[in-house]
């Protein structure tokens, strides 16, 4: 086993992504969809806090750049996870659900 | 300025000007696009009058006369650039005969005049102007000016329940057609990176023949074959025809059938012979083989039809044939022969879909089966009728039987099969069908059920009187028409050694 | 003035009159029946003079164009293109003198006949108008100078005959009459169009005079033109429009179907000898026979005067494409200037018969109009003694000269003349007894009485011709037997005029004679005093089948609905079905389809979207990455 | 360490896993809670990572306020389980298939990269020079985010607030 590297992180950055796409596209309830969604902006987290652990020294801006990046992500996805509940609780206040089959009216 | 400008320029004009008028002043409307067409014809009356022979092709104008030039988007090789030969010289007057009919027939619509006004005189502004466009870019932006309130007349004024399906198709298929050409004039322009058509066709013909690979020409032949064979109705691309002029208002369809239709042939002659002389010899055999699908298989269609209208629909597209087989002949007999034809058959087709909206207008039904003995109801208009029809089935002493036997003479010699095939066509078929038509509509007893028709009255008997008056004249002096067409022999001759020479 | 601006003013004059004045007709005449009348009368007498003075003055003279394209009168040029042109000028040599003579004789005579005949008709002014644009074209092709200015001219005899027999359009037999002579004739002119076209490629010109210089190449040339011929004189095959034209008014029938129009393909034939190899003229010579004995069996039980005589008609014309066909036609012009002088006698008796009997023409329903008509009675018997070669009448000697050219070319030819004679005798003799003999044997018939002035006057005139005009005295067969009215003969040395030989000519005058006499008799011993017609007793399915034209109209319309109509209807089904239906409709439902299937898509689904978006991402990825 | 990593880095994977499909709870708020250990883990990937501050972060924001938030509004819509089939099968089979496309493809890029050879571990993790970084170059975003907050907190009042009744009608979906 070789050393743990920027690669096995990728890894199960990959993964967690895939997870969270696998739940987006199969799970029916919209709340459940939602925090597939989490996982997956995490997942991209996790790669750019590795990416920033491991980049080496350059001229060109400072390896905390990524950091500052997943910062921002956690602060738009604090935002965008309270807008979307809002419609979420919205939207279940005139359906009563939240099962997204039950949500058809954009269809052609 | 040119006169040129004006011919076209009138009828865009009064149509502006038109646009400004409140649409309660009905008769404003009517008697503006009588007066804007009538410019336009005196205008190329006289233009026809003072056009003098120049068959040097080595002059400033490349052999055109009242040439006028302007800048217009330079940084596309795009100008605005007219001027006559005495090819176009002949379809501007057929065109300006044609509108100035037209617009007298377009009485019959009585709802919407401002527009339909406006519309027919776009159209005739568009179609006059493309014919002496020497820009190709302009001349097909003029020729889609004309084009488009076709589709519009249809859809809004026409006749039957089945306009709209008509417009439809009819839009369809010749934005397809256009589109096609399109795609062929821009693909000439890349190469040439010009849009003016005399300089292109010089370079062509003198300094650079081989700009432009054998296949290359042949795609772009094709691609301007096709798509200008499909807005002529070339066979199996008609079906649009007899549908589209079988719901079009009166005046729409005299000119469409009439003008607008031979815009594609004339832009063959135009700009596919001389620039793409390879294309042509790739292309030609089997544009000969297809204007039988004209002449036979549309005439013989034409002798099912129980409708008038669709009788004279595929009639059309059978006559466009001889304007085909002229052309895919590629001697100087025989392209003279499809300007021959171009011209008589714009002006029967006019005259034609003009008495079948008379009858239209006065019985509401075109059904051969419902009408008949109209020859002792309306003589004049059945004396006419029994003209247009004879006319149509190539009787000499009419313009039609000029072209057509000037046709026959240039194809024979290359292809005697092809033209007696279509000799054929023209003598018998052509005649079962007209006959059969004046046998039911105009001989025989009348209907006790038959509506209530009457003739034409007073002064509207005038478009009809010039339409068959042009004509007559035509075909008894074909050399009125020969003669112009002689002076651009030399560029035709050209058109016809460079495709020798390959 | 000389001979040239003579002939020149004198031919336009004759030939631009008759347009002139239905073009009068046309634009305003037509509101006063008189004026109307006699601007057409007026122009054709005028026609006629010139013709007259035209005849006198020049029948000897060799063959001359006017206007001269090389002189100082320029050729009118009606086309001109590169090395194509076509000249408008006329062709003057005696042969079309003579045709404009007879053309313009019968004419008069027929224009005058009909003032009577058409008084209370509603279409008089059209009628006249149709008969003068007809005579400006028939004048056309009698004096055009080239093939194509003669195709057009042509094409203007057939349309002016097409409205002329459906003069009275209202009733459907005569505009369907029209429309089949018109249509039968086309498929002709499409021959002809092509020898003409092929005359052209072959020669390089279309001069008459230039033509005749280089004579015959090819005998594919030579039988197209013919077809033009087989159209306008309805021979066989094309022979089935003649008697249906009888449904136009009778004086047309004389001038159009009888005189002239009809005898434009055998004059062209003879203008045109030239053209034709020997090998063409066995085939016209046959086809001639055909026709000449087809129609004279089919004359025999008709029971229609005016069909009797049309088939006779179809019967001579063949006589004198035969005669072509045999090289001689100087019998045929012979024949057929005698035959428009007894053709239009016995057309106009017809006439006056029907008129007098209020158009009752089933001449079983006539009978007894000896004594009520005496004057047209003699003039009909004269015609048809004439018709039937009765010794010493025109028909007489120019059947003769039919025979013996026969006798001399083909021996076979020679006995179905001989037969041919002897039926034509038989049936004018049916026909004279039948109609004007015996009882009345109808209400019209009774109530019979002479025609006016008009009418007789005609008839007694064309009688003195119909007697006279083979008799040496007029010199009729001795001009036609000059050798320097024939184009093209002196220089390319072609057989005709062909010297007759005695013993051809001893055996054609005996066995004519013989023929003629004894169908004379057995049309007397048959026909005599019955009532009915013995005929279909005797021959059962035969005169069954000569009664219905030996079926050739149904032959016909059947070919017709199988091959024109039948394509006909597949191309409007193919049109309606496969190109407007599987082609454009098709292919717009095809996008339709997509659209649908596209449209399953769209379910609204957001986890649908998701997926779609997640396949979509592979695909991508996929693409780039590998 | 590398330990370290391979039991978070599985922790994180299985909770993951457990969000999406729990075999034995079909209940969103055992799928909020397994969330909130997935995001655990992770920081502990992150203090791994020398990444303290977010580490840090990561749990104030996610574990503290947006799971609370979610299972605020489970509770407040009063959600059970999902009452039918929760997985469609062909839609389920489809989509495993084509995240496990995906998951193959992103997998195979990563290994293929060879991205861990040119790489160099840094310790530059500190909160200090984070901050120092959010305050100077970064200052401009770090103001527009704030100032997203702000709107996104004006959204979510007007959005979770009770609509008047005059208005439902206008905002009344049609139901095809």
């Amino acid at each position: 086993m070789t050393d743990v590297g920027l690669e096995h992180y990728l890894v199960v950055s990959a993964a967690l992504f895939c997870l969270g796409l696998l739940g987006v596209v199969i799970r029916r309830n919209l709340i459940v969809m939602y925090m597939s969604l989490e996982l997956m902006l995490n997942a991209a987290n996790l790669a750019l806090v590795s990416f920033s652990h491991h980049q080496p020294p350059s001229p060109h801006g400072s390896p905390l750049d990524g950091q500052i990046m997943v910062f921002f992500i956690i602060t738009v996805a604090a935002a965008e996870v309270a807008v979307g509940l809002a419609l979420i609780v919205a939207l279940y206040r005139k359906r009563q659900t939240t099962d997204v089959a039950d949500l058809t009216s954009m269809k052609l | 300025m040119s006169p040129l400008t004006y011919i076209f320029g009138w009828p865009i004009l009064m149509a502006l000007v038109l646009m400004a008028v409140p649409r309660e002043n009905r008769s404003v409307f009517r008697w503006g696009a009588i007066l804007a067409t009538l410019g336009s014809l005196v205008l190329a009356l006289f233009v026809f009058a003072k056009f003098e022979p120049i068959n040097d092709l080595t002059s400033i104008n490349h052999g055109y006369a009242f040439v006028q030039t302007a800048e217009w988007i330079p940084s596309l090789g795009i100008s605005f650039h007219v001027g006559v030969d005495g090819v176009s010289m002949l379809l501007v007057l057929m065109a300006a005969l044609v509108a100035f009919a037209a617009a007298c027939c377009a009485g019959g619509i009585k709802a919407r005049e401002k527009e339909f006004s406006i519309l027919l005189l776009l159209m005739t502004g568009g179609i006059l102007g493309a014919f002496m466009a020497l820009d190709i870019f302009l001349m097909y932006f003029l020729h889609e000016l004309a084009l488009i309130p076709t589709f519009i007349m249809i859809g809004v004024w026409g006749r039957g329940e089945n306009r709209e399906f008509a417009a439809y198709k009819t839009t369809l298929y010749l934005s397809l057609g256009a589109l096609l050409a399109l795609v062929g004039l821009i693909m000439i322009y890349l190469h040439y990176e010009t849009f003016n058509l005399p300089e292109i066709i010089h370079r062509v013909q003198s300094t650079q023949p081989d700009l432009m690979t054998t296949g290359q020409q042949g795609l772009i032949f094709a691609l301007l074959m096709f798509g200008l064979g499909i807005l002529v109705g070339l066979w199996p691309f008609h079906t649009w025809a007899p549908l589209a002029y079988g719901a079009a208002p009166t005046a729409t369809a005299m000119m469409h059938a009439g003008v607008i239709k031979k815009f594609g042939l004339f832009m063959i002659i135009r700009v596919a012979l001389p620039i793409l002389p390879d294309g042509a010899q790739q292309w030609l055999p089997v544009l000969a083989w297809l204007c039988l699908g004209n002449l036979l298989y549309c005439g013989l269609v034409a002798m099912r039809q129980r409708d008038l209208n669709g009788l004279i629909g595929n009639s059309s597209v059978a006559h466009m044939g001889f304007v085909f087989l002229g052309i895919a002949s590629m001697t100087l007999i025989g392209l003279t022969g499809a300007v021959m034809v171009m011209v008589a058959h714009g002006l029967l087709a006019a005259l034609a879909f003009a008495l079948s909206g008379h009858l239209h207008q006065q019985a509401r039904t075109l059904d051969m089966d419902k009408l008949g003995g109209l020859l002792t109801v309306m003589p004049f208009w059945g004396t006419l009728l029994l003209m247009a029809l004879l006319a149509g089935c190539g009787l000499p002493g009419f313009a039609n039987f000029a072209g057509e036997i000037t046709v026959f003479f240039g194809a024979w010699k290359t292809m005697p099969l092809i033209t007696g095939i279509a000799a054929w066509a023209a003598l018998v078929i052509g005649a079962v069908y007209m006959l059969r038509a004046a046998r039911q509509l105009l001989h025989g007893p009348r209907a006790d059920d038959a509506p209530h028709t009457e003739d034409i009255p007073g002064w509207h008997k005038l478009p009809f009187i010039i339409l068959l008056g042009a004509l007559l004249l035509f075909g008894f002096a074909p050399k009125l028409l020969t003669n112009k067409i002689e002076t651009a022999r030399e560029s035709l001759e050209h058109v016809v050694e460079m495709y020798k020479r390959k | 003035m000389t001979d040239h601006e003579l002939k020149l003013t004198l031919a336009m004059v004759v030939l631009f009159l008759p347009l002139l004045a239905a073009v009068g007709i046309g634009l305003g005449a037509r509101r006063w029946r008189g004026l109307s009348a006699g601007l057409s009368l007026g122009a054709t007498v005028i026609a006629f003079v010139c013709s007259l003075i035209l005849f006198i003055k020049f029948h000897g003279a060799p063959a001359d164009i006017v206007p001269a394209t090389d002189a100082a009168f320029h050729g009118i040029q009606w086309l001109q293109l590169g090395d194509f042109s076509v000249d408008f000028a006329a062709l003057i040599d005696p042969l079309s003198l003579l045709m404009m003579l007879i053309v313009t004789t019968v004419g008069t005579l027929v224009q005058i006949f009909s003032l009577a005949y058409m008084r209370t008709d509603a279409g008089y002014s059209r009628y006249f108008a149709g008969l003068s644009l007809f005579l400006f074209s028939m004048l056309g092709i009698v004096l055009a100078s080239n093939l194509l200015l003669l195709f057009i001219f042509w094409e203007l005899v057939g349309v002016s005959s097409y409205l002329l027999i459906s003069h009275w359009f209202e009733k459907p037999a005569a505009a369907d009459a029209g429309k089949k002579a018109f249509i039968t004739n086309r498929i002709g002119d499409f021959g002809f169009l092509l020898g003409i076209l092929l005359v052209w490629q072959l020669h390089g010109t279309l001069d008459i005079i230039e033509l005749s210089n280089i004579g015959a190449v090819t005998t594919a040339a030579g039988l197209l033109i013919f077809c033009g011929a087989v159209g306008k004189s309805a021979q066989f095959p094309l022979h089935v429009w003649l008697p249906d034209a009888m449904e136009g008014p009778t004086p047309v029938s004389a001038l159009i179907h009888a005189a002239t129009m009809v005898a434009a393909g055998v004059y062209m034939l003879c203008k045109l000898f030239f053209l034709f190899t020997p090998d063409a003229l066995v085939i016209i010579s046959w086809i001639g026979g055909i026709t000449a004995l087809l129609a004279a069996l089919m004359a025999i039980q008709q029971n229609d005067i005016k069909r009797i005589l049309a088939y006779s008609t179809l019967s001579q014309l063949g006589y004198m494409v035969m005669a072509v066909g045999c090289a001689g036609p100087a019998a045929s012009m012979f024949h057929l200037t005698t035959h428009a002088a007894f053709k239009a006698l016995l057309f106009l008796g017809a006439g006056a018969v029907i008129y007098s009997c209020h158009h009752e023409q089933d001449i079983w329903k006539l009978g007894g109009l000896r004594k009520k008509l005496p004057l047209t009675y003699r003039a009909f018997v004269t015609g048809a003694l004439a018709l039937a070669g009765f010794p010493l009448m025109s028909g007489f000697f120019s059947k003769d000269a039919i025979l013996a050219q026969a006798f001399m070319a083909n021996q076979p030819l020679f006995y179905l003349g001989v037969a041919v004679a002897l039926l034509t005798a038989f049936y004018m003799m049916r026909c004279v007894l039948v109609a004007f003999h015996g009882e009345p044997r109808g209400e019209a018939a009774r109530d019979a009485h002479e025609a006016p002035g008009e009418m007789t006057g005609p008839l007694i005139f064309l009688s003195i011709l119909s007697i006279g005009l083979g008799w040496h005295f007029f010199g009729l067969n001795d001009f036609l037997l000059n050798k320097n009215i024939w184009l093209g003969t002196t220089i390319t040395g072609a057989v005709i005029p062909n010297e007759i030989t005695h013993t051809a000519h001893l055996a054609a005058m005996i066995s004519g004679t013989i023929a003629s006499l004894a169908g004379l008799a057995l049309g007397w011993v048959a026909y005599r005093g019955v009532k009915q017609d013995p005929l279909p007793g005797m021959l059962g399915a035969l005169a069954r089948g000569m009664r219905d034209k030996f079926y050739f109209d149904e032959l016909y319309a059947w070919l017709n609905r199988w091959t024109q109509e039948r394509l006909a209807r597949y191309a409007d089904c193919f049109d309606r079905w496969i190109i407007a239906g599987l082609g454009v409709r098709g292919s717009s439902g095809a996008v339709d389809l997509t659209g649908c299937l596209l449209r399953l898509v769209q379910s609204g689904n957001l986890q649908t979207y998701a997926l779609l978006l997640a396949l979509g991402l592979l695909v991508m990825l996929t693409f780039f990455l590998f | 360490m590398d330990f370290l990593f391979y039991i978070f880095s599985a922790l994180t994977l299985l909770c993951g896993a457990l969000v999406v499909f729990n075999p034995f709870s079909r209940n969103p708020v055992t799928s909020a809670m397994f969330l909130v250990l997935t995001i655990i883990c992770m920081s502990g990937l992150f203090v791994l990572l020398k990444a303290f501050f977010l580490a840090a972060v990561q749990i104030l924001v996610y574990a503290g306020a947006v799971i609370v938030l979610f299972l605020f509004v489970i509770m407040l819509l009063n959600i059970k389980e999902e009452e039918r089939q929760r997985f469609r099968k062909f839609g389920t089979f489809l989509g495993a298939a084509a995240v496990a496309g995906l998951a193959w493809i992103l997998v195979t890029t990563v290994t293929s990269s060879r991205a861990g050879e040119r790489s160099l571990a840094n310790n530059a993790g500190e909160t200090k020079p984070l901050g120092e970084l959010l305050f100077t170059n970064y200052v401009l975003p770090f103001e527009i985010v704030s100032l997203l907050l702000l709107v996104a907190m004006v959204g979510c009042i007007l959005l979770s607030k009770t609509p008047d009744t005059e208005d439902t009608n206008d905002i009344e979906e049609e139901t095809e």
